[in-house]
């Protein structure tokens, strides 16, 4: 359903460009795609709101399940999207094609969705597919701009080698089990012969590689700073936001659950990934001197807190409630900030920490929306990122007891939460506390909008977490309990 | 069916081999694209020679959509490139240096 | 053991994979590359799969081949043949590969699906053509969809901005 | 006296005579029996009528009328005489042949010239066999800046692909080089090649002209086989196989054409761009190009590029009679003989006329060859004719023909297709 909202209008959008013969108007397809967003957000929230839908189907033969867990990961990408259309308001007014922008956007959209409620390996890899390709053309869409030109070629080439990967990794699970439905390589894989559990576990290594370079985790990272900071801003709003969700996604439907039936130490190899990531990401982002790739290492730095929940997923009923629930308060926090900086982009034409001096007084509304996210995203406590990461954290200590080694990420977590704090906080201290001496600026209403809408959600659900929690957690899976 | 699955499975390892040396050392866009297809051919040849022997369509199928997809992204990365060489006038990735940091 | 025509092949594939890889001249290297996508379709015969084998070379042929030559020819013929890269990090490279090869190479031959040979009757295209309407038909849709994505936003990245004003106002 | 020219001594003739004889003796005797022998070692020779047929046996039946028909039937069944004469190359290049020398006249005669005239007295039927003999013995020239390997291979290359083109035609029941069940997308294969080919010999020749028109027919072939493609699909829908000669022989109550003119429309518009015919030459528009892609080829290397494209056109136009006109279906000629007619012979008065072995052929196989021949003669008829009617379009103009309208129309034409199937007019219970 979703899909052929968010598909129709996709494609429906360039064939009315041509028949309209005519550039610019960018505000009229703008509205449609928003529209088609509105309307297929609207549709799984109340298809969710109805309980109609079944709490999570991981197991069930269907080539699409319609559960909870594809919903929730929706709702988050779906946000997303609408995140980075109403920003694009903005951003595209003097840039052409406006027609094609937004339908890629949809594309994408569409392409996360079903990443999410994909319930067999040829469905997901298509829809990663159509989720990624999208992307590499957004992420290049200025075609003036070197820098961006140059993001997307470095994107798209870690990107085809990702999906790459993930081919082999499907086609290996596939000759082990001889099926491709998750449900069926679950079961195939538990009850896998000896001699084949080398092969499953290049399968596992493939796909945590193969994910792995969507999500950004370390080793796999190289690319995502230079794409973040190069591509437009809404764009990299939704990459940071939305693509690398559904990479989570997908690591959830496949390596947890379906790697669950390896009993073999991948939750240690994945805790090692976890730590590392958050490390090298937060230490990395104190460097900087732009805020956008500052926000890209600080992202992936929170790919590491997300992993934390899929590692000890085996050991604590809480741990994947934690991820999910971090992974849609991360898609808000991380995308609020980034639209912020498309407020800057457009208006300052620039991203430097430096130049964003005094902001708190040329454009407030933008500068409170970036110092909200900002001390979400370390973990102040009255706002969401506050429960998520005690969730996560709380899950891992909790999983002490049947893995030794599960505190430490808390451990590791906590540190790194205090560092990101650090120059969270530094940025917050230029904005407010310099001056530059500018005049004030007129803030794009859109991105007030958005600011305004996220501001609220942020604080709303940090100072009460119930639903989101409860949320998280009938969307979980719980048949992975050992 | 004289040949055993191994002796295809090895082949495609090879070529995964192959591909992935050269995406690590190629620094010209074009060849790192030619790398990316012969790993993308590994995977395919990997999964029809398993359809073979389970036997099943299932890997066939797949096999079809990942060609067809890589049609696709071929597609867009040369795109990336015609647009790169307009700019740079060259293919090479090395030199597109304007992201530091 | 395996047939002469499978040994043939597998030296074609990988022979012509590496030499897509490392001849001076892309043109050759487009060719090689082709060389390899026939091989490839080649096994998909021996493998009694017609219907991939001969949809690999249309699309890979007739599509992907015929962009990535169109590619090549519109590069200077300078670059075609230029060819910078440091030896050092080549030759870590080949050592990679080498390593890689080997390691991945023993962990198959020595997993369970040596020796394995089938003697049941190859699965018939119709089968395919039943699977994708039947079981896979939302990833047909998305296919489409993924079709349509690529070639608008390929579409829109290759147009030359600087011309196509001038072609307007004519 | 020329000095030259030595002059001519019968002493020094004869001598040259006896001495190459002299050589070819020992040659043959001291190499090339051994070589035979060595080679004959490894074939499996034949079997026929109970007998090893060995060369040596063959060449004493040969000599024999009686004994050598049965030799002749079993040649005539074998792989080696489909690929290179009848269904194969051979028949493919007669039928080419043909074609070229038909083009001329009736162009000709369409444009009120008279055409070739001289060669061979009568309406100059020898011009062809005079023109391959130019072009043999005419030196081939390779530019000096050209990519050698690669222009010198591409005329081979593309000869090659017409030929693998002809193998997949099946023009009698059960008379196909290579009877695949995945025919139609082998062809689809087959046809990828040729853009390939075309721009790396263009390419490769390293000079203007040829690459501009190797890019054209770049854009023209490619962008001609989605409409090309789909055309077809029609009929795969109607048929439900992709085998070549399955869809033939479904056609022996109705052709396609008349269910799915558009389809064929479509693919015959197709074809034409394919072929680079008038509407469609602009890859060889000799006006504003020289010859296109051809222009650099000289001698052998341009007549073999010719030899191809005819012989593509042959194999498109026996393509199109497959799917839309019924292949080799129709009306039996003549009655069948009788059977005592072939056993034993007709009596003549004193003389009884008769020829052991027959029949060679059945009737059924004369039948569906002539109607198999006169079907794709009718339709090369038809792709010859726009030439002398048409002009040559622009290349914007033929680009949005193939992407706007053609692709609509085979369309259009699959939901034909598809609306005759559910409707119930084909398939399993329907009319036809």
């Amino acid at each position: 359903m979703v899909t052929a909202i968010l598909g129709a209008v996709g494609v429906a959008l360039p064939v009315i460009n041509v028949l309209r013969r005519e550039s610019g108007s960018n505000m009229f397809y703008a509205a449609i795609a928003l529209g088609a967003l509105a309307a297929a957000i609207s549709y799984v929230v109340s298809q969710v709101a109805m309980g109609t839908v079944a709490a999570s189907q991981v197991l069930s033969g269907d080539v699409v399940a319609d559960d909870l867990l594809g919903a929730f990961f929706a709702i988050a990408m779906l946000i997303v999207a609408v995140f980075t259309t109403v920003s694009s308001f903005a951003y595209m007014r003097e840039r052409r094609y406006p027609a094609v922008y937004y339908s890629l956007i949809l594309l994408s959209a569409v392409g996360m969705v079903m990443v999410a409620y994909a319930n067999d390996l040829v469905v997901l890899f298509v829809a990663w597919e159509l989720m990624s390709i999208p992307t590499y053309v957004l992420a290049g869409f200025n075609k003036r701009d070197p820098s961006s030109n140059e993001a997307a070629i470095k994107y798209f080439m870690f990107g085809a080698l990702a999906s790459a990967l993930i081919v082999y990794a499907i086609s290996l699970a596939y000759g082990l089990t001889g099926t491709t439905d998750i449900a069926g390589v679950v079961a195939g894989m538990a009850a896998l012969d000896a001699s084949l559990v080398p092969l499953a576990l290049l399968a596992g290594a493939l796909f945590v590689a193969g994910f792995g370079f969507k999500m950004g985790l370390v080793p796999f990272h190289m690319w995502l700073p230079d794409a973040y900071e190069g591509s437009p801003p809404p764009v990299t709003a939704l990459l940071a936001a939305g693509t690398k969700k559904a990479g989570f996604a997908a690591a959830v439907r496949v390596v947890v659950i379906g790697m669950a039936a390896l009993s073999v130490d991948w939750a240690l190899a994945l805790a090692i990934i976890a730590v590392m990531t958050m490390t090298v990401g937060n230490v990395a982002a104190v460097m900087q001197k732009s805020l956008s790739r500052m926000l890209a290492y600080s992202s992936i730095g929170h790919a590491g807190y997300i992993l934390i929940g899929l590692a000890v997923a085996p050991y604590s009923a809480t741990a994947l409630p934690g991820s999910l629930l971090h992974v849609l308060n991360h898609a808000v926090m991380k995308g609020v900030a980034f639209v912020a900086i498309v407020g800057t982009v457009t208006a300052l034409a620039t991203a430097h920490i430096d130049r964003l001096r005094g902001l708190g007084r040329r454009m407030p509304i933008t500068a409170v929306g970036i110092t909200v996210s900002l001390l979400a995203l370390a973990g102040v406590p009255p706002l969401n990122g506050f429960w998520s990461k005690l969730v996560l954290f709380g899950a891992a200590i909790d999983a002490g007891a049947a893995a030794p080694w599960a505190p430490w990420l808390a451990i590791a977590g906590v540190l790194n939460s205090a560092l990101s704090l650090a120059y969270y906080g530094w940025v917050i201290r230029k904005m407010y506390f310099e001056d530059s001496g500018g005049e004030r600026v007129r803030e794009p209403r859109a991105i007030i909008a958005v600011v305004a809408f996220s501001v609220g959600f942020m604080v709303a659900f940090g100072v009460y977490p119930e639903p989101l929690i409860q949320l998280a957690q009938s969307a979980a899976p719980a048949s992975l309990m050992p | 069916m004289t040949n055993e699955l191994v002796d295809f499975t090895l082949v495609s390892v090879a070529l995964l081999c192959v591909g992935i040396y050269g995406l690590a050392v190629k620094r010209n866009a074009l060849r790192m694209l030619f790398a990316v297809e012969i790993v993308i051919n590994a995977a395919n040849l990997n999964l029809v020679a398993f359809a073979r022997f389970v036997p099943d369509s299932g890997g066939q199928t797949l096999a079809l959509f990942s060609i067809a997809v890589a049609a696709a992204e071929v597609a867009v990365g040369l795109a990336l490139i015609i647009v790169a060489y307009r700019m740079y006038r060259d293919i090479d990735v090395a030199k597109f240096g304007t992201l530091r940091g | 053991m395996a047939d002469p025509a499978f040994l043939a092949l597998s030296v074609l594939t990988i022979v012509s994979a590496i030499a897509a890889l490392e001849l001076r001249s892309l043109v050759y290297g487009a060719i090689a590359l082709m060389g390899t996508l026939g091989g490839i379709a080649g096994f998909f015969l021996l493998l009694d799969s017609p219907f991939v084998a001969m949809f690999q070379i249309a699309v890979y042929v007739g599509s992907i081949a015929v962009l990535i030559l169109f590619t090549v020819m519109l590069v200077r013929r300078e670059l075609i043949f230029t060819k910078v890269e440091d030896p050092r990090r080549r030759l870590a490279g080949v050592g990679l590969m080498l390593v890689a090869m080997a390691s991945l190479g023993a962990i198959v031959v020595h997993s369970g699906i040596s020796g394995i040979t089938t003697e049941e009757p190859a699965v018939d295209f119709r089968a395919i053509g039943a699977d994708f309407l039947v079981r896979y038909w939302p990833a047909l849709i998305l296919m489409g969809l993924v079709l349509s994505g690529a070639v608008t936003g390929a579409m829109v990245l290759a147009r030359r901005e600087d011309t196509e004003d001038d072609q307007r106002a004519s | 006296m020329s000095v030259i020219a030595p002059r001519f001594k019968f002493s020094e003739f004869v001598k040259a005579i006896i001495e190459n004889a002299f050589w070819i003796i020992v040659v043959t005797t001291l190499v090339g029996l051994p070589l035979a022998m060595i080679v004959l070692f490894y074939v499996d020779l034949p079997v026929i009528d109970g007998a090893l047929v060995t060369p040596f046996l063959a060449l004493t039946w040969l000599s024999h009328p009686e004994l050598a028909l049965p030799l002749l039937k079993s040649f005539l069944t074998s792989d080696a005489f489909r690929i290179l004469a009848f269904p194969g190359f051979g028949f493919a290049a007669l039928v080419a042949a043909g074609t070229i020398f038909v083009e001329r006249k009736m162009l000709a005669k369409l444009q009120l010239r008279v055409g070739p005239f001289y060669c061979g007295k009568i309406e100059g039927i020898l011009q062809l066999a005079g023109d391959g003999l130019k072009l043999i013995s005419k030196e081939i020239i390779i530019p000096a800046k050209a990519d050698k390997p690669l222009f010198i291979v591409a005329p081979l290359l593309f000869v090659g692909a017409a030929a693998a083109f002809v193998a997949l035609i099946p023009v009698a029941p059960g008379w196909v080089v290579a009877d695949v069940d995945v025919g139609l997308l082998a062809v689809f294969a087959v046809i990828g090649f040729f853009p390939i080919i075309t721009v790396l010999s263009a390419w490769s020749a390293n000079s203007k002209f040829p690459f501009i028109g190797g890019i054209r027919a770049l854009y023209q072939m490619v962008s001609f086989e989605i409409p090309l493609i789909l055309s077809c699909l029609g009929v795969v829908l109607l048929t439900g196989t992709l085998n070549l000669t399955e869809i033939a022989q479904s056609q022996a109550v109705i052709p396609w054409i008349v269910l799915m003119p558009i389809g064929a429309i479509v693919f015959f518009i197709c074809m034409l761009a394919e072929l680079e015919r008038i509407p469609f030459d602009l890859p060889e528009a000799e006006s504003e190009i020289v010859a296109g892609w051809l222009t650099e080829f000289s001698g052998m290397m341009y007549g073999l590029v010719q030899l191809g494209s005819y012989v593509k056109l042959y194999a498109f136009s026996a393509l199109f009679v497959v799917l839309f006109l019924g292949g080799w279906s129709g009306p039996a000629f003549w009655p069948p003989l009788e059977e005592s007619l072939l056993e034993s012979g007709q009596e003549l008065g004193p003389i009884r006329l008769q020829l052991p072995g027959l029949p060679l052929f059945s009737q059924e196989f004369f039948s569906a060859v002539i109607w198999f021949v006169l079907k794709t003669a009718a339709v090369i008829f038809f792709v010859l004719l726009p030439r002398g009617v048409f002009p040559r379009i622009r290349i914007d103009m033929l680009l949005r023909i193939g992407w706007y309208k053609l692709i609509a129309l085979a369309f259009v034409n699959i939901f034909v297709a598809l609306g005759l199937v559910y409707a119930g007019v084909v398939g399993p219970g329907g009319i036809f």
